[in-house]
C-alpha cells in the first residue's frame, strides 16, 4: 500500500513534534510507535500512537537521549525505521550509526553525513571550501584551560558568541561582551551543552551584529540533488531562542534572496547533504550573507515552509528516506505568506522565567488559513525536565499583513490557565512598528524590550469577567433574558474609554 | 427578587480593587470599583457561553473572557493575555522586604548546582545556587553579605517556585 | 488601514458560515456585527463578532429570514456592508436591493444581477443563449393545478426532478419516478421551499442519471473581469444533500476540464455575474455536461477551494464588492487535491433522522493540512429550527490518496456525543472502494447504501472502553504504574482478533 | 488491596452484554463478557489522558475512546463512531410491538402538519403527521387501519423523540 520499504516507524522524540510525525505516518499507512519517559505516560504522542514504548525515568539523559534504551524500544516494537524529530539525538551521528548497523532507517541524514558534519568546526571548512562564506572565529574548540579560553577569544574580538559544537536551539550558548563575563559564560554554557547534547565542547565565534537570521530549507535526495525550499526569517529570537518565524523573509531583493538560496545549495553540497536540513546564515545590514551553521533535521520553524510551499515536510523526509528521487525544483512554488509564533510557557512579567504546572484551562484557536502544532491539554503536566515551548500557532495568508493580522487574532483568541505564558509578548511583538515594517533583526527583541513590555493590565474588564463568572456560574448559557436584551446597551455616563480603546484581535493599547 | 452580587477585594498585581458588582436578571453587570481614593461606575452586559467562557459587551465592544478560580487566586484571560486577581484579605500587604534570611527559587524545576556550604560566609553578588527548568537556567545570587547556616536542597532536587533553598544566619542584618 | 468603503460588516446568517466570515472581517481589520434569534443567544457566532443583535425569536422566518428585521439590524449597528453567508437571504434580490437603496453594500452579486436571475428558468434560458448546454425540460414554473402538474410531469417523462425556483441545497427538491408520487411530492417541497425561502414556485427538469455533479467556482469582479478557480467535484449526495466534495474532480480528462471551466465562465458571462459564484453542471457518463444551476453565493464547499488555490474566497468577494478588480487568471493556481466531509447532527442507524439535542463532549481533530469549520462546542444546543450540519472537515493533501487518508484519520479522531452524527457513515463513504478509485456518481451513496451501512460494533472493544472510563474516572492522570506497564502486553491467548483488525485511522472491518 | 471492578449488564442495540472486569494497579483490565451462551476473556492495558478520554492498548494496537455516561446510558466514540449501551436492568426486554395504540414522533423537531381529526378513521398506509427538524421532514403514517382518538400536538409545536403525537381508539387491535 504504502510503498515504503518500512512499515512501522519509531518516534524517536516527545511533545508537539512527536505528535506532528506520527500525524504525518498515519497519512502515509504507516504504523507509528512513540517512546515515552515516566513523566510523558499518558502524554498526546503517547496516546496518538499506534503502540507505545517506556524508555526511562524523566530526566532526558536517561530517556530520549539514551541511545541503548532507544535501540532497545526499537528492537522491542520491531519497527524498521526512526524518525528522530528534532533536538536530543537527532543530529547524533552515533545513534544514526548504531541503527544503520542494526539494518534500521534513520529518517534522516545518513550516518555518513553526520559523521562528516558532526562537528561544526568541519562543517564551517567545508562550506568555506564550497565558496560559502563564514563568520570569522578559530576554527578550533574552545580550550578547557582558563587562560588559554581568554587568549583564543582575546584574538577573536569581543563581543562574541561560544557555542556548543553539537548544539542547536540557542541551547549552549552564550553572547559575551567583555572579558569579565567569559569563563562563567563557558561553564554555564558546557553545563548547559553536557545535560542537553552529552557533548561540552564550545567554540567561538565573532558576534554579527545588527544582523537579520535568514536560514533556507533544503531537501537532497540519496541521487545528488538539492533541492530549495525558500528561505525563511527568524531573527525574531530573545536570547537565541527563536520566537516569531516567518516565511519568505520580509523586504529580500530578489538578487539577496537569490544568492542566499545559493549559498545554501552550495553548502548542502559542499557536506553532501542528504534528506531535509536547514543551512542558517546571518545577513549583514550591507547585505551580505555569513554561512551560521546547518541543521541536519527538521527545524521547529517548518510549518511555515509547509504552508507557503503546500508540502508535507516530514512526509518528503521519509521518501527520501527510502531512496525516493525528488521531483524537479521547479515544482516547489511558494505562495503567499506564513509566520509561526511559538507558545512557551515563560512568564514575561518575571525576566520570561519558565513557569512549569498543570494546564487547567486551554482555548485553542482554529479558522481558516490556522495551524496549530501543540502537545497541551488541559490536565496536561508541564514539567521542568524538557523544553518549554507548548505550541505553535502558524497563520498563512496571501500577504504578509494579512497572515499577521490572522496570527495576531488567533492569540487573541489563546487562552492558557495553570502556567503562565508569552502569548501577550507575541501580541506585543506583531503590533510593534518595526515588526510591522519588515525591519527584522536579531537584536529587535532585546533593543525594543522596553516597547515590549506587558501593558498596564485592563483592571475593571478583569473585575467584570471575574464578576460575570462567578455570578453566571450555573446560569443558562442561553439564558432567554440575555438573547432579549438585544443590542448591546452601554450606560453612556460610565467611563468605559479604557475599555472602548480595548478590542479582541486588536493588540490593547 | 434581589440581584446576585459580587463584593470582593482583589489584588491586581500591586493594585487593590474593591469590586461591587451586581448582575440584573437581563444579564446587566454594574456596580462600582473603589481603588484608593478612586470610584469608578462599571457596567458591561454579561453572557456566559456554552463553553463556560465569559462574553461581556461594553459600549458595541465584545470582549470575550477565559476565567478560573483555582484557591485564592482568579485568572483571567483576555486577548491571549492572563491576569492573576488575588483574594486581597490574603494578599501579603506589602512586598517582602529585600532582606529575607533566605534565599528561594525563583521557579519551578530542578537544582542544577548548589555553590555554597553551611558556614559559608559569602559576598553579595556572589552565587548561591543554580535553579534549572527546560531550556533555561537561573543563577540565585546573594543580594548582600550573609552567612548560610542551612543548604536545603541539593543538586538534581526537584524545587518549586518560592521554596527556600538556602538559609542564612540571622547576623548581618535584617529581620530574623 | 483596510481599504475597504466600509468598516463595519453585518453578516446574516449563523453557525459556522456566520463565524468563517467573522475570522476573514478581523483578519481584514472590519468589524463585525451578528445576528442572532432566540434559539441562538450565546452561540459561537454572536460570541465571536465585535457586536450583536437580536433579529427575533427562533423560527428562520422570523429572524434569519426576516428582511424588516435584517435591516433593522443593519440600522441599530451602523454597519455599511452585509455578508449573507450562504442559505437564508444569501441570493435573495429584494434583500439586496432594500440594502442598496439604504446605501449598505451587500457582498454578494448587486441587486441587479439577483433580479435577472432570481427565477432559475430564466437562467436557464440566458445561459442556454451564451452557448451553454442545459438540462431538458420545461422553461415554466410548475402549475398549482394537479391536473395540469401531472401533465407538464407526462411531457417531460419520468425519472424526473421537482426544484424549488428559489431553492438550493437539497431544500425543496423531490425526485419523483412515477406519477404516482408526484403530487405530494410537490406538496412536500412547496412546504419546504416555503419554510426555506419563502417562495413555493417550483420548476421540473428531466432526472440526469448515472451523471456526476461537477461545478465551477467563477470570481467576477464589477469590471467585467471572469476568473475561474477551478472545479469542484460533489458527486456524493444522499437525498440531493451533499455529503463529500472534493477538487479538482477525479479523473476529468484535461479536455473535459477545459469544456467544464469554458462553460462556467460562459454562463457566468451569459447573466453579466458579479462576485463569487458557482456554476453547477451535470457531467453524463458519454462526458457531455449540462448546467444545472448557477449559485450566486459562497458554496458550503468553497474550503476545499480555498484550500486547492489558497486563497480567502469571503476576503475575495468582500474586495469585489469593494469594486477592486482581479488580478490575471495566471496568478489563481491550484496545488494539491482537497476534500471536505460535512458533519451532520444525523442518525444514519435510523434513516438519517435529523438528531437535535445538547452537545456533551467534543473531540475536534487538529494537525497539518487539515481545517475544520464549525460552530459547535460542549454545550451547544442543536436546534431542530435549523440546518443539522455541525461541521465541515477540510483536508489537503499533495494527492487525492493522502488528502483522503488524512481526512479520514481526522474522522477517526472526531467524537461528539449528545447528539448523534454520520461520523461513521463518512469514513465508511472515504473506505469505499468505488469512492477510492474516483469512479464518483450521485447515486453512488444510494446505490451502494447497503456496503456503506453502520458495520457491527465491536462490542468487546465498547465494553472494555466504558469499563475502563467507570474504573480509571478520578485517577491519577499519568500514573507512574501505567508509566512503568512498558510496553502493551498482550494476554497472548485471548480472542482479540476483532481488535486486532481495529485500528484507529483506518476504517474499521 | 483488591482491584477495583466492573460488573454490568448492558445492551449494546439487539445484544445484551455482562460484563466482568478488573483493573490491576498496573492498569491492566481483564475479565470476562458473557453474551447468551457464549463467554468471551477480554484484556487490555487502559490509561486515562489528561482530557478524559480513555486509551486501551490490545495486542500493541492503540484505541482512543471519548466515554460520557448520562442517565443510563454510556455512550462511547471509538474512531469518530458512537456507541450507546444501555443500563439492561432498564432496557426494554424486547422491542416494543408494532401495534401500539398510538403514534409517536421519529425525532426530536416541530409539527409540520397534522392530517387527521379525533375521531377520523385512517387507512393503514395514510399519513398521521409530518414532523420537521432542521433540514428534514418525516411523514409519520399509520400502519394499520385505525381511529383517531386523541391528537396532542398540533401543527407548529416542539416535540420531543417518542412522544405521543395522535393516540387512537383501542378497538381494532393489540393492547388496549
Amino acid at each position: 500500500m504504502s510503498g515504503f520499504p518500512f512499515t512501522t516507524v519509531l518516534v524517536a522524540n516527545r511533545g508537539e513534534i512527536a505528535l506532528r510525525v506520527i500525524r504525518t505516518l498515519r497519512v502515509l499507512g504507516l504504523r507509528s510507535v512513540a517512546v515515552y519517559s515516566d513523566a510523558d505516560a499518558g502524554a498526546p504522542h503517547v496516546l496518538a500512537a499506534d503502540r507505545a514504548v517506556r524508555i526511562g525515568p524523566a530526566p532526558a539523559r536517561e530517556s530520549y537521549l539514551s541511545i541503548p534504551a532507544l535501540l532497545q524500544a526499537v528492537r522491542d516494537s520491531g519497527a524498521q525505521a526512526v524518525h528522530p524529530g528534532y533536538g536530543f539525538l537527532s543530529e547524533n551521528a552515533a545513534f544514526a550509526r548504531a541503527l544503520a548497523d542494526a539494518g534500521v532507517v534513520f529518517v534522516g541524514p545518513p550516518a555518513e553525513v553526520l559523521e562528516a558534519s558532526a562537528d561544526k568546526l568541519t562543517v564551517k571548512r567545508r562550506v568555506a571550501a564550497g565558496g560559502v562564506p563564514v563568520i570569522p572565529g578559530p576554527l578550533g574548540a574552545v580550550p578547557d584551560e582558563p587562560a588559554a579560553l581568554q587568549a583564543a577569544a582575546r584574538e577573536t574580538g569581543y563581543p562574541l558568541l561560544l557555542k556548543a559544537a553539537a548544539g542547536g536551539g540557542g541551547k549552549g550558548m552564550r553572547v559575551v561582551r567583555e572579558a569579565g563575563g567569559l569563563l562563567e559564560a563557558a561553564e554555564s554554557a558546557r553545563r548547559e551543552a553536557g545535560g542537553a547534547f552529552g557533548s561540552t565542547v564550545l567554540y567561538l565565534e565573532r558576534l554579527v551584529t545588527d544582523a537579520r537570521h535568514v536560514e533556507v530549507q533544503v531537501l537532497c535526495d540519496r541521487h545528488g540533488q538539492v533541492r530549495v525550499l525558500g528561505e525563511r526569517d527568524c531573527s525574531l529570537q530573545r536570547r537565541h531562542q527563536k520566537v516569531l518565524e516567518e516565511a519568505p523573509a520580509p523586504g529580500l531583493p530578489p538578487e539577496q534572496r537569490r544568492r542566499v538560496h545559493e549559498a545554501g545549495a552550495a553548502a548542502a553540497r559542499a557536506l553532501g547533504y542528504v534528506n531535509a536540513g536547514t543551512v542558517e546564515m546571518l545577513l549583514d545590514p550591507e547585505g551580505r550573507c555569513w554561512f551560521l551553521e546547518v541543521n541536519r533535521r527538521l527545524q521547529v520553524e517548518h510549518p511555515v515552509t509547509e504552508a507557503t510551499f503546500g508540502v508535507d515536510l516530514v512526509a518528503w523526509q521519509l521518501r527520501v528516506a527510502a531512496g525516493e528521487r525528488l521531483p524537479p525544483q521547479d515544482e516547489f512554488v511558494a505562495r503567499g505568506h506564513a509566520v509561526e509564533a511559538r507558545v512557551y510557557a515563560e512568564d514575561p512579567g518575571q525576566g520570561f522565567l519558565p513557569s512549569c504546572g498543570r494546564i487547567t484551562a486551554l482555548d485553542v484557536p482554529e479558522g481558516p488559513g490556522l495551524r496549530v502544532d501543540g502537545a497541551w491539554g488541559v490536565g496536561q503536566e508541564v514539567s521542568p525536565h524538557y523544553d518549554p515551548m507548548l505550541a505553535k500557532v502558524i497563520a498563512h495568508g496571501a500577504t504578509r499583513e494579512e497572515a499577521f493580522a490572522r496570527l495576531d487574532d488567533a492569540l487573541a483568541r489563546t487562552a492558557v490557565t495553570g502556567v503562565r505564558t508569552n502569548v501577550g509578548y507575541l501580541r506585543a511583538i506583531l503590533a510593534d512598528p518595526e515588526v510591522r515594517a519588515g525591519r527584522v533583526a536579531i537584536d529587535l527583541l532585546e533593543r525594543r524590550a522596553g516597547e515590549l513590555a506587558e501593558p498596564a493590565a485592563p483592571a475593571d474588564l478583569v473585575l467584570l469577567a471575574a464578576a460575570a463568572h462567578a455570578l453566571l456560574r450555573g446560569a443558562a448559557v442561553t439564558a432567554p433574558a440575555v438573547g432579549a436584551a438585544g443590542a448591546a446597551r452601554a450606560t453612556p455616563d460610565s467611563p468605559w474609554q479604557s475599555l472602548a480603546g480595548f478590542r479582541l484581535g486588536e493588540p490593547s493599547r | 427578587m434581589s440581584a446576585p452580587s459580587f463584593r470582593r477585594r482583589l489584588a491586581l498585581g500591586t493594585r487593590v480593587l474593591a469590586a461591587e458588582l451586581r448582575l440584573s436578571s437581563e444579564g446587566l453587570l454594574e456596580g462600582h470599583v473603589h481603588e484608593g481614593e478612586a470610584r469608578r461606575s462599571l457596567a458591561a452586559e454579561a453572557v456566559r457561553a456554552p463553553d463556560g467562557s465569559v462574553l461581556l459587551r461594553v459600549g458595541g465592544e465584545a470582549v470575550r473572557a477565559r476565567v478560573v478560580r483555582q484557591g485564592d487566586v482568579t485568572t483571567v484571560v483576555v486577548g491571549g493575555r492572563a491576569y492573576e486577581l488575588r483574594d486581597a484579605e490574603q494578599a501579603a500587604p506589602g512586598q517582602a522586604a529585600a532582606e529575607e534570611p533566605f534565599a528561594t527559587s525563583p521557579m519551578t524545576g530542578l537544582v542544577a548546582k548548589v555553590s555554597v556550604a553551611p558556614g559559608a560566609r559569602v559576598a553579595a553578588g556572589a552565587p548561591l545556587f543554580i535553579v534549572e527548568a527546560m531550556k533555561m537556567e537561573y543563577v540565585v545570587r546573594a543580594t548582600r553579605e550573609v552567612v548560610v547556616r542551612e543548604v536545603r536542597r541539593k543538586a538534581g532536587e526537584k524545587v518549586a517556585l518560592g521554596e527556600v533553598v538556602v538559609a542564612f544566619e540571622a547576623s548581618a542584618a535584617g529581620r530574623a
